[in-house]
């Protein structure tokens, strides 16, 4: 690229960005989350493979049929998968960091076939490991979100 | 693209979900609606389906990877899809690409689009150059407001001409998202981005559609459609440096599409014009006089939903050849400010 | 699919930030190098396909203003997002459009600038429902999968560190890389910062700046045009369920690539891609992700993937050199990073590797991986093969 | 049911060669930078990326303007006018904010108003009022 006469510092525009957007749930996931408000967890169950599926969603993926037959579901399950968190991101929700270190997890809830990707409260990795039993934390005042499960505990 | 050696493409089944103003559905449950109708149409289901495009932008779905959402609902677990970010008949297009290159023999094509969502022309500002146009607040309204001003001049009875055409289309559709008005209605409608009326805008929601689209080396026999030319364009993105009386990039897209300009054999136009002024442009581009056409159904005015247009126009036109209103029709779709973006198909009856 | 074949490729300097470049400047940049080196005039191409993961910018439909850097304005143009594999699958976008007989030669150029965005925030931006309040990006994703997969298959953080090692190392003998550390050892990836147990910074690609493009061209004109063409002797896509809890053990199982793989090696005529290839250029986000991708790519039995690693076989002297280039782990500019891997598969069967070049490679493979568990796979050889 | 998501996210974007340069001038100087097109010599103002004609990339510096003709003007309620402007040496055409023109006329003559605080993008120009009068 052919530069000018005068060179300048590169400059940089600063853009930034605060917009809302409104989704809309659809009828399968306003059952799933006013079930939270109860405390009330529900999969949907695939009349071709069986496999009760969480997040509640129109089809099953793989037999490509429509999910109406719920089932009820644990708050408690088995630990899948998991690791400690301690990169500081952005959360795009409020524009600030995220506080650090925090436990994630897949737990499959008992009742359930698919895994929920989740929160734990526990953040010493010596003491996580795939198989452990553990539990939903529910906020005091539940408001219907996902988020109404604080976190995952392990069940002693 | 033109015939030749290649299979023809088919279109076999078409869906439709909305235009609603504001669906309540989500975005999965949305689709699978339209994908249902054109699986039905096509008297196949979805297992009969090899491929998958579909279009969609993530910014309009506020959801990083949009395409995500809709994996399953389009059938595309365990199968290709490519996600074009544009014009949802630029889906059809790749998707009859896909057809032509003899790497599938069927090929869903699916876009959606929820205005509702958020304030459609704020989320165009984050479409402009970033370092010249963006922060200056110059969005896609602004830039029609610019191509209308550049058009009416000289022209005294430009927005007098444009209100009358957008209660005639307004009037010829089912006014699902915005009751129709008069001429005078819409002249005496608030100011959009002068000298754009309210009215003579598009009225925006919710919607989606989905194609399927079939390599088909018999005839008739198998679809009583096929698409028997496409083409696109990029023009300049900054609008001084177009000519924005006239859309060139269509002129471009036509001949690629093997348009003659003054094509005798074209029954039906179904355009994407998101203004009423957009129309003038559109015939000057496509070289479609009074006699031929367009938007019988009252094209977008009708109601429309973003980065889904062009695909409904491709369905209008299907639609209207399978009915015998036609033998061969042109669809449009377009993006970006002031048209910058456009693409084409023509379909034919066999 | 009738025959294509790329017959140039270019790339930027790959960095941490590109500040002295504008996006559009620096699609120009890998666009001019690509046509350079097809010898081919910006006037001679038919189309352009842009590869590009707008909203980890704050962007939408970024052809409007990018696509000039690619010579694109006046031409048609067509943008493909698909996450991670954005870049393989606009490569195939542009092998279905110059078969399909519509083009004789296309531009891709995939671009990413990391540097203008907080792009592990826009990973986070997922299901408004399900778990954006809970999402930790890509590096959150691949830490609870790897745990399932070392459980599963024993690999152990040495291996990783060993393929991280090789990545950076064979990095610094390619000019374009981001991260080039011609002295890493396995002591100094283990003593890295710990991101997410058990992946360290050393295991984990960065965040990079960068285009790179590539020239698809018909059969004709690649045999008019290029004294060695790379051929397409496949190209597959799989993509997968909506959500990490939805794939049974996602590292482990991986069956998208599996099956993506499995076909293209059909398509190709390969029947042992270990001993087959000559060389593989994979879509590796992590140390550990590689490990898995060679069991998911049949380049070894499932468990076995950490010995491949050990004793070199996927080392620029092995039986099947991997990553010649640096891979993912050493330049990661997302909506690029695909076509690099496409790129310098071709680069390869092109002979115009220079220090990274595997020595008479005649048949090389290029996988993506998008989103949580999307798989493409591309294999390119020096003869035009029947698919 | 309908659930409201906000993001939040700071973005900055690269200028680039020439529109750093444009930048600094206007900064510092209070002067408008174009730039020649290094295909087929276009004053582009607005500098580039690259020329709408040719595809060429911004070359050397050529001062324009301040002085512009309006060539296509739009008003919007509650976001204000906006002009498409050729500024005086420049082939190209500008898209800017128009400010105090009561009634705007194609052709009419426009000056570039300069920000009183600059930062070093398009914005440290206010807009294009008409010609001769200095706030």
């Amino acid at each position: 690229m052919t530069a000018g006469a005068i060179a300048a510092e590169p400059l940089g525009v600063a853009c930034p960005m605060d917009l809302g957007w409104r989704y809309a749930s659809g009828a399968a996931m306003e059952r799933f989350l006013a079930g939270l408000r109860e405390r009330r967890i529900e999969a949907l169950r695939c009349d071709g493979c069986g496999r009760r599926y969480l997040p509640p969603r129109p089809l099953c993926g793989d037999c490509r049929l429509p999910l109406d037959r719920w089932v009820p579901v644990a708050a408690a399950g088995t630990l899948e998968a998991w690791s400690v968190y301690r990169l500081p991101i952005l959360d795009g929700r409020t524009g600030e960091p995220r506080p650090t270190p925090y436990g994630i997890g897949l737990v499959r809830l008992d009742g359930a076939d698919t895994t929920i990707n989740h929160l734990l409260a526990e953040t010493d990795p010596g003491r996580l490991r795939i198989g452990l039993r553990v539990r939903a934390v529910w906020r005091e005042e539940l408001r219907g979100a996902l988020d109404d499960i604080l976190h995952f505990e392990v069940a002693r | 693209m033109r015939a030749g050696d290649r299979p023809a493409v088919a279109i076999a089944g078409v869906g439709q979900a909305g235009p609603v103003a504001a669906d309540s559905r989500s975005i999965p449950e949305m689709v699978l609606a339209a994908v249902e109708e054109a699986l039905a149409d096509a008297a196949i289901g979805f297992d009969g389906v090899e491929a998958v495009v579909t279009a969609s932008v993530d910014l309009f779905d506020g959801l990083t990877a949009s395409n995500v959402a809709i994996t399953e609902v389009v059938g595309a677990v365990m199968r290709p899809e490519t996600r074009i970010a544009g014009d949802g008949l630029c889906a059809a297009i790749h998707g009859a690409c896909e057809l032509r290159a003899g790497a599938c023999e069927t090929v869903l094509a699916v876009a959606h689009g929820k205005a509702s969502m958020a304030p459609h022309w704020a989320l165009t500002e984050w479409a402009m150059d970033p370092v010249f146009l963006q922060p200056l607040g110059i969005d896609f309204l602004v830039c029609a407001g610019l191509q209308a001003c550049a058009l009416a001049q000289g022209d005294g009875g430009a927005t007098e001409r444009w209100a009358e055409l957008a209660a005639r289309r307004a009037a010829a559709g089912d006014a699902a998202i915005a009751p129709p008005r008069s001429a005078a209605e819409i002249l005496a409608s608030p100011v959009l981005a002068s000298p754009l009326r309210r009215g003579m805008a598009a009225p925006l929601g919710d919607g989606a559609c989905a194609v399927v689209l079939r390599a088909a080396a018999g005839g008739p026999g198998e679809a009583p459609v096929r698409i028997a030319g496409a083409g696109w364009d990029l023009e300049p993105h900054s609008p001084g440096e177009r000519d924005l009386a006239r859309w060139h990039g269509l002129e471009r897209a036509c001949a690629r599409a093997g348009l003659d300009r003054t094509d005798p054999g074209l029954e039906l136009a179904e355009p994407s014009c998101l203004f009423a002024h957009e129309e003038e442009l559109f015939r000057a581009a496509a070289g479609i006089g009074e006699e031929a056409p367009l938007s019988p159904g009252g094209g977008l005015f009708a109601g429309t939903a973003p980065h889904v247009a062009g695909l409904s126009r491709l369905i209008a036109c299907a639609r209207a050849i399978r009915d015998g209103a036609a033998r061969r029709a042109l669809a449009h779709g377009a993006w970006g400010p002031a048209g910058q973006a456009h693409a084409v198909a023509v379909l034919e009856a066999w | 699919m009738s025959a294509v074949a790329i017959i140039g490729t270019g790339q930027t300097r790959h960095a941490s930030r590109r500040d002295d470049v504008s996006q559009p400047e620096l699609v120009r940049e890998a666009a001019e190098a690509a046509l350079a080196d097809a010898a081919v005039g910006p006037d001679e191409v038919d189309a352009v396909l842009l590869a590009n993961m707008e909203l980890f910018e704050g962007r939408a439909l970024p052809e409007l203003w990018a696509g000039a850097g690619a010579f694109a304005a006046g031409k048609p143009c067509m943008k493909v997002a698909t996450g991670g594999t954005s870049g393989t699958s606009g490569c195939i976008a542009a092998f279905h459009q110059v078969a399909a007989g519509l083009f004789d030669l296309v531009l891709v150029v995939g671009f990413e600038k990391h540097s203008e965005g907080h792009s592990q925030t826009g990973m986070a931006l997922t299901d408004p429902f399900w778990d954006r309040a809970v999402a930790s990006g890509a590096l959150g994703n691949f830490a609870l999968s790897i745990s399932q997969y070392v459980a599963e298959r024993g690999a152990t953080a040495e291996q990783a560190a060993l393929v991280a090692v090789k990545a950076r190392r064979n990095a610094a003998r390619n000019p374009h890389a981001h991260l080039r550390m011609g002295d890493l050892t396995v002591e100094e990836v283990l003593s890295s910062r710990m991101l997410a147990d058990p992946v360290r910074l050393l295991d984990m690609c960065p965040q990079s700046d960068g285009a790179c493009a590539i020239v698809v061209a018909s059969a004709a004109a690649a045999r008019r045009r290029s004294r060695r063409p790379a051929w397409v002797l496949a190209a597959e896509t799989r993509h997968e369920q909506p959500y990490i809890g939805d794939i049974d053990r996602r590292l482990v199982t991986m069956r998208t690539l599996r099956d993506a793989a499995r076909v293209a090696y059909r398509r190709a005529g390969i029947g042992d891609p270990l001993t087959d290839l000559d060389v593989a250029e994979i879509y590796e986000p992590v140390s550990y992700a590689e490990l898995a991708w060679y069991e998911a790519l049949g380049f070894c039995a499932d468990g076995d993937a950490g010995r491949l690693v050990e004793e070199g076989v996927t080392g620029m002297e092995g039986e099947l050199p991997v990553n010649p280039s640096g891979g993912v782990l050493s330049s990661n500019p997302v909506g690029a990073s695909g076509v690099i891997r496409v790129a310098e598969a071709a680069l390869q069967i092109h002979g115009r590797g220079g220090e990274r070049q595997v020595e008479g490679a005649r048949l090389a493979l290029a996988t993506g991986y998008g989103v949580y568990a999307w798989a493409d796979a591309v294999v390119l050889g020096a003869e035009a093969g029947a698919t | 049911m309908i659930v409201e998501g906000r993001v939040q996210i700071p973005f900055r974007y690269a200028a680039g060669a020439a529109a750093s340069r444009f930048g600094a001038a206007l900064r510092d100087e209070r002067r408008i930078l174009g730039a020649r097109c290094t295909g087929c010599d276009r004053v582009l103002c607005p500098p580039g990326p690259f020329c709408g004609s040719c595809g060429g990339a911004a070359g050397a510096a050529v001062e324009v303007g301040p002085g512009a003709t309006l060539l296509a003007w739009t008003e919007l309620p509650d976001r204000g006018a906006f002009a498409l402007v050729r500024l005086d040496g420049a082939d190209g055409a500008l898209a800017h904010r128009l400010v105090d023109v009561p009634e705007p006329r194609v052709g009419m003559r426009l000056r570039a108003r300069f920000a009183p605080e600059r930062g070093g993008d398009i914005r440290d120009i206010e807009g294009f009022g008409a010609e001769g009068i200095e706030r």
